[in-house]
């Protein structure tokens, strides 16, 4: 079944003409990697499907439903996620505090203007479930400016899936982690249950490989090929203007 | 919940026994003080909580003036002129709030201060109700148990309200609409990410605090009997922008101290010298300067640091044990 | 957490706050006994638009206080000065704390028409001080809002737009336009000049109503050009006087139209100095000026200019004589209670002033003075007034004339 | 129609000095993302000075050149000190600036005093033009060709230099300026003199028609930021047209709605706002 479809997208700066005519169908559970070299336009991409970004021109659908023209806060509530290249948390508040803040959008009471926020049990439990199954609940209490790096990026990805999604957008979720921490955090990536979808943007072909059952390759703005892993592997074209061109840094 | 019980009692007693010390003009003062602090926290909502700085918000202060003022003609019904005073404000917070919110920072402070500034216009422009000369109301504050007239009584009434304000934003502050305006103005991002509409956010805080701002202009008509368009200009509007800098931005109590502070300060130094814009544009320049936050972070961090000296073994790595810690200490 | 420690340290720091406040303010003692000072508080616009008419008073009051010794009888006096800035709001607090901090004797105040009011407002509320009502020129001041408590000494809005209507009526044309700033004080202007300008066989063929805070009156001036008028009446206070002063020669209306002046605005040193020849042939009435030939207003304005290096306004001289009222009615009164002050001003006072003979009138609060027609002349690549002609004691009407309002 | 045609003329005059006062103003904040509260400052004191020259014998032409200098340094300064500490953050942007308008006023009024002045009109626009029954002050003509004369003189600059080019360029994407070897700061620094240079430029050919008096910098700053709202921030365009709408509607609201004239520019913000969020010409922000 066809979760997420992006039909003829394009957009463009002025004059630049960043995405071309791209067309990807994502099917529900896939772990859809996106890879193309630098300035192929994939962060463009995921801002697009999740309307950071106006289009210039495409549809999108998820589930059926055209979403272009909605709010991304929309997005969320119909189920879309997503974490960002860069980390993007509340700093001044801790662990626990970001994930009660994630969790309660989807909350009926998170206009609630009286009660305390600590006060909700549910919350509170949810959060606990949360970050047991994610291994931080020993560092609950601590401000999010003070965790480690993977710890950062790990929460991210806790924030992402305390909405509920039914499909994540990862953006470069091992950017910046070195060999050890990269192949445990992609060990905890693969823990997100198959009833999850995901779109990966990544670099390091390693986990590329590890993750992916889809590849879709982003060239100048557009979508050259979507194919299983092996297919990628196995195309001269592919290898060619990629692996050969050396355009993608990760060595 | 309970903090916020704590905090208000303690600010209740204090406002109940302070007119014991202080002289007769001081407590003309403080209720001048009462008043603003109102109308700063108002404002210290919407730009610490909400990250909306606003050199404009003393529309909806002169707004609730105008409106007991004028409407006193008609009844002297304090509920209902203070109902007004609300409505009125929440009203052109509204209509100001919709248009304003879709803009951030720079924008959205452009857009109230020139919204601020038409209505500066409109008043001093228009020939009735004084015009720039401004127009003089009698109005008696009655809730149904005798006429208030004294200073004393009119600082207790302040005092009423000023505690009932802080309360509610207490509360808010920690609920979830509060902590959810927070993170917002954190990382807006992030928020939407989460699936939460900035818009519906800012625009409660922004309705919140118009709605506290006309209450408090409302009730300063009861001190002065008077409102002039002056209410609108932006000096006004910088000086209470000044007032939550100086006491502490994105704290609830922080401004109330600032708008202390403040009219002290002018007070006195007014008296001293006519330099005193002078003065106050050095103020702003240097808390930019300097980088330093308010009095109430001036005051968290000298008890912060008086605690630490005393306990040096608590470290930060130990949260779970300092709040229990702290629980104990506090009750 | 710890946020309660902090609160309650937060608090108790406001009550220090306070409480070391009213130790330095709250323990005064009043005193009232031979050789304490007496006390005389002003508020005044001391800095904004109007500082420049604050400043005047002050100066006014200092001058006259240095001449006599800085003593009241053989009381010495101090003297207290805060600044309102010209907002009404500003100038009660300045009250407030002036009768209940400093506890003055006698009060000046009223640099505009509004703070006159509130002023007024309060003293007969609160009958803690006489005030001296050192500018505020509203009508009313003197019939229905007329207080005890509250005496004039400049001038009024039917003194000043009377006279002008009847003298111009009778000197300068018969037909006119009058252009007025549009708020409470501009209205009782133009109403109090038409009704008199028309008594004395004048027309009104229009009246124009500008915003204060105009800056270009340029679509006024295209309205004053459609009619064929002798004269234009101007009463715009404040900037946007020199402004329309300015832009009125600019559009060449001063060949054609006379302008007369109801606002003091012409007479200004400070106008004459900012638009120059401007002013030449236009015609302002005043209580005061400069040239009147008498022994104390020779005196003051020798006195003044050595002090200050330029010549005294209208502004000066309110100031001078509000501290002269001051002076004689504690003197007469022989105490600084406020009831006995009250009394000596009901029972009339009168005196000399470099402006001619005052007679504080106790029906309308209000001096009976001299009026003076100026006209601005070039002498020697100089710009001077010159006085033309004198209406000698003129007086408010105890009662509301209830002319019909100009629109 | 005499009467209308005499208005027009009036309210171009007026149009032209608004686009003077906001177009330093709207440049500085496309470019920098710096919000300078204190440009109406810059405006007066530009007054001041040039008045000062002037008083001192220098005729209207050199005291204006003068001041404009003055003004441009006196920018420069403030912008080494203060403003180049501030950027990225616009609360305390507001706030400095703010400081500066509350310490530069008073510092006008300390030196200045609180009376209006004015600046004389120069000898060779002291006349007025008679034109089939109305009169056109000839400095007021003066003043319209001022403006139309920066209003392309910006145009030109912006369409056709590289200078212009690299401008534009940065108020899309600063960083793509850096990265192609611009020197950043030197751009910041040039183009808030320059907005302030223009300020003062405003400045002193207002002295002869609004003059200078205290507070007046409010009121300069809040006629630019109308101005601006409407017009559309970051855009020189948008502040021509907004000037010409803000300046006729004042003009003719004086003359057929005296009280309301104000009310009417209220509604026609709020009207353009509900439209366009950014103004007329703005940019939308991602």
């Amino acid at each position: 079944m066809t979760l997420l479809k992006i039909e003829d997208l394009n957009k463009s700066f002025k004059a630049l003409h960043i995405l071309k005519d791209v067309n990807i169908e994502i099917k529900k559970g896939e772990r859809h990697v996106i890879i193309g070299p630098n300035g192929a336009g994939k962060t463009t991409l995921f801002n697009c499907i999740y309307g950071t970004l106006p289009l210039s021109s495409g549809k999108v659908y998820l589930a059926g439903d055209r979403i272009d023209h909605i709010p991304s806060f929309k997005r969320t509530e119909k189920g879309m996620g997503r974490t960002f290249q860069k980390n993007n948390l509340f700093e001044e508040l801790t662990v626990e505090e970001n994930v009660r803040l994630a969790i309660m959008g989807k909350k009926k009471y998170r206009l609630n203007m009286i009660k305390p926020m600590q006060n909700y049990t549910d919350l509170a439990a949810e959060c606990r479930r949360l970050l047991e199954e994610w291994e931080m609940i020993d560092r609950r209490a601590v401000l999010v400016k003070e965790l480690s790096y993977g710890e950062q990026r790990l929460l991210e990805i806790i924030l992402s899936l305390s909405t509920n999604p039914e499909i994540i957008l990862l953006d470069e979720p091992t950017s910046g982690m070195s060999p050890t921490e990269t192949s445990r955090f992609v060990k905890l990536i693969k823990k997100i249950p198959e009833s999850i979808t995901l779109v990966i943007i990544e670099h390091d072909m390693e986990v590329v490989f590890s993750l992916a059952n889809k590849i879709t390759v982003l060239h100048h703005g557009t979508a050259m090929m979507t194919a299983s892993p092996e297919e990628i592997r196995g195309n001269q074209m592919i290898q060619e203007i990629y692996f050969g061109g050396g355009a993608l840094s990760h060595d | 919940m309970k903090k916020a019980f704590l905090s208000t009692g303690l600010l209740l007693i204090t406002i109940l026994i302070l007119p014991l010390f202080i002289s007769p003009f001081l407590v003309y003062l403080s209720t001048e003080i009462l008043v603003f602090a109102i109308f700063a926290m108002s404002l210290g909502l919407i730009m610490g909580f909400g990250g909306m700085p606003s050199l404009g918000h003393c529309a909806l202060f002169g707004l609730g003036a105008y409106t007991v003022a004028i409407l006193s003609e008609y009844t002297a019904n304090i509920y209902l002129l203070l109902g007004a005073a609300i409505l009125i404000s929440l009203c052109f917070s509204i209509v100001t709030g919709y248009i304003a919110i879709r803009n951030k920072g720079v924008f959205f402070l452009m857009i109230t201060l020139a919204f601020t500034q038409v209505l500066f216009l409109i008043t001093s422009r228009m020939k009735f109700w004084g015009g720039n000369d401004g127009y003089s109301a009698s109005v008696t504050a009655n809730f149904g148990f005798g006429e208030i007239t004294s200073n004393m009584g009119l600082f207790y009434m302040m005092g009423f309200f000023f505690v009932l304000s802080y309360f509610l934003l207490k509360l808010f502050v920690n609920a979830p609409a509060g902590k959810v305006l927070k993170g917002m103005m954190e990382n807006e991002g992030r928020m939407i990410a989460l699936g939460y509409n900035p818009k519906t956010y800012k625009m409660i805080a922004y309705l919140i605090a118009g709605s506290m701002a006309g209450l408090a202009g409302g009730l300063y008509i009861y001190k002065t009997q008077f409102v002039s368009p002056a209410l609108f200009s932006v000096h006004m509007g910088a000086e209470v922008m000044i007032m939550v800098f100086i006491g502490g931005l994105g704290t609830v109590f922080g401004p109330a101290l600032g708008a202390g502070a403040f009219v002290f300060l002018q007070n006195y130094i007014s008296t001293m010298t006519d330099r005193w814009p002078l003065i106050l544009g050095l103020l702003f320049i240097a808390i930019v300067l300097l980088k330093r936050g308010g009095i109430l972070h001036l005051i968290q961090f000298v008890t912060t640091f008086g605690l630490k000296l005393f306990k040096p073994s608590r470290s930060r790595n130990a949260p779970v044990d300092k709040q229990v810690k702290g629980k104990e200490q506090a009750s | 957490m710890k946020k309660n420690k902090r609160l309650v340290l937060a608090i108790m720091f406001v009550v220090s706050m306070f409480l070391t406040a009213c130790g330095s303010g709250g323990g005064q003692a009043s005193g009232d006994g031979e050789g304490e000072p007496i006390k005389l508080g002003f508020t005044l616009a001391l800095t904004g638009n109007f500082a420049f008419m604050g400043e005047g008073v002050k100066e006014g009051v200092e001058l006259f206080f240095e001449e006599n010794g800085n003593k009241i009888g053989d009381r010495p006096v101090e003297l207290f000065f805060e600044d309102d800035a010209g907002d009404p709001q500003k100038a009660l607090k300045n009250y407030q704390q002036l009768t209940l901090n400093q506890e003055v004797d006698f009060l000046g105040g009223g640099t505009i028409g509004s703070i006159s009011y509130a002023l007024t407002e309060a003293a007969e509320k609160d009958k803690r001080v006489p005030i001296i009502n050192v500018v505020g020129s509203g009508n009313s001041l003197s019939w229905g809002e007329k207080s005890d408590y509250v005496w004039r000494i400049g001038f009024s809005s039917l003194n000043y737009a009377g006279t002008l209507g009847v003298d111009m009526a009778e000197n300068i044309g018969k037909k006119a336009v009058v252009i007025a700033s549009d708020y409470v004080a501009g209205h009782e202007q133009a109403t109090d000049f038409s009704a008199n300008f028309k008594e004395h066989g004048g027309e009104v063929l229009d009246i124009l109503w500008a915003p204060s805070g105009t800056s270009d009156f340029s679509s006024y001036i295209n309205q004053i050009k459609q009619h064929d008028a002798d004269a234009v009446y101007m009463f715009i206070p404040g900037a946007d006087g020199p402004r329309f002063v300015q832009q009125f020669k600019e559009f060449g209306l001063a060949e054609n139209y006379a302008l007369v002046d109801g606002g003091s605005v012409l007479n200004a040193p400070s106008t004459v100095e900012a638009v120059g020849d401007a002013v030449v042939d236009g015609y302002v009435l005043s209580h005061y000026h400069v040239g009147l030939e008498n022994e104390l207003n020779k005196k003051f304005v020798e006195d003044y200019t050595a002090k200050y290096d330029k010549v005294p306004d209208n502004y000066v001289i309110n100031g001078y004589d509000t501290a002269k009222v001051m002076s004689e009615s504690i003197q007469e009164a022989g105490s600084t209670e406020v009831g006995d002050i009250i009394d000596t001003l009901k029972a009339g006072l009168s005196f000399d002033s470099p402006r001619g003979p005052i007679e504080l009138d106790p029906k309308t609060n209000h001096p009976i003075q001299n009026h003076y027609i100026l006209k601005g002349v070039e002498k020697d690549g100089e710009i001077v007034f010159e006085l033309v002609r004198t209406y000698e004691k003129v007086q408010m009407p105890a009662e509301d004339p209830g002319y019909e309002k100009a629109k | 129609m005499e009467f209308f045609i005499a208005n027009t003329v009036s309210g171009l005059a007026y149009a032209m000095l608004l686009f003077l006062m906001a177009a330093g103003l709207s440049i500085i904040f496309g470019l920098m993302k710096i919000m300078n509260l204190a440009h109406g400052s810059f405006f007066i004191l530009a007054g001041y000075v040039a008045y000062t020259f002037s008083r001192s014998g220098m005729n209207f032409w050199l005291s204006m050149v003068l001041a404009v200098i003055v003004i441009s340094i006196f920018a420069l300064i403030i912008e080494k000190l203060f403003i180049s500490r501030v950027h990225g953050s616009e609360t305390d942007q507001v706030l400095l600036t703010v400081g500066l308008v509350f310490v530069l006023g008073d510092l006008a009024l300390w030196i200045w005093g609180g009376n209006f002045l004015s600046i004389p009109v120069p000898a060779i626009f002291d006349f007025s033009l008679d034109f089939a029954g109305m009169t056109f002050p000839a400095y007021r003509l003066f003043v319209i060709a001022m403006g139309i004369l920066f209003a392309f003189v910006l145009w030109y600059f912006e369409a056709k230099t590289r200078v212009g080019m690299i401008v534009r360029a940065g108020v899309d994407d600063m960083e793509m300026v850096s990265a192609l070897g611009f020197n950043v700061k030197i751009i910041f620094s040039g183009v808030f003199i320059f907005g302030a240079a223009l300020a003062a430029f405003g400045g002193v050919l207002s002295g002869p028609i609004l003059g200078m008096y205290p507070m007046m910098e409010w009121e300069i700053l809040v006629n630019s930021m109308i101005v601006v709202i409407i017009g559309g921030l970051g855009s020189w365009k948008g502040a021509f047209i907004a000037s010409m709408i803000v300046g006729f509607v004042d003009i003719f609201g004086r003359i057929y709605m005296p009280t309301f004239a104000m009310a009417f520019i209220f509604i026609l913000m709020v009207a353009i706002l509900m439209v366009k969020p950014t103004g007329l010409f703005g940019r939308v922000e991602s």
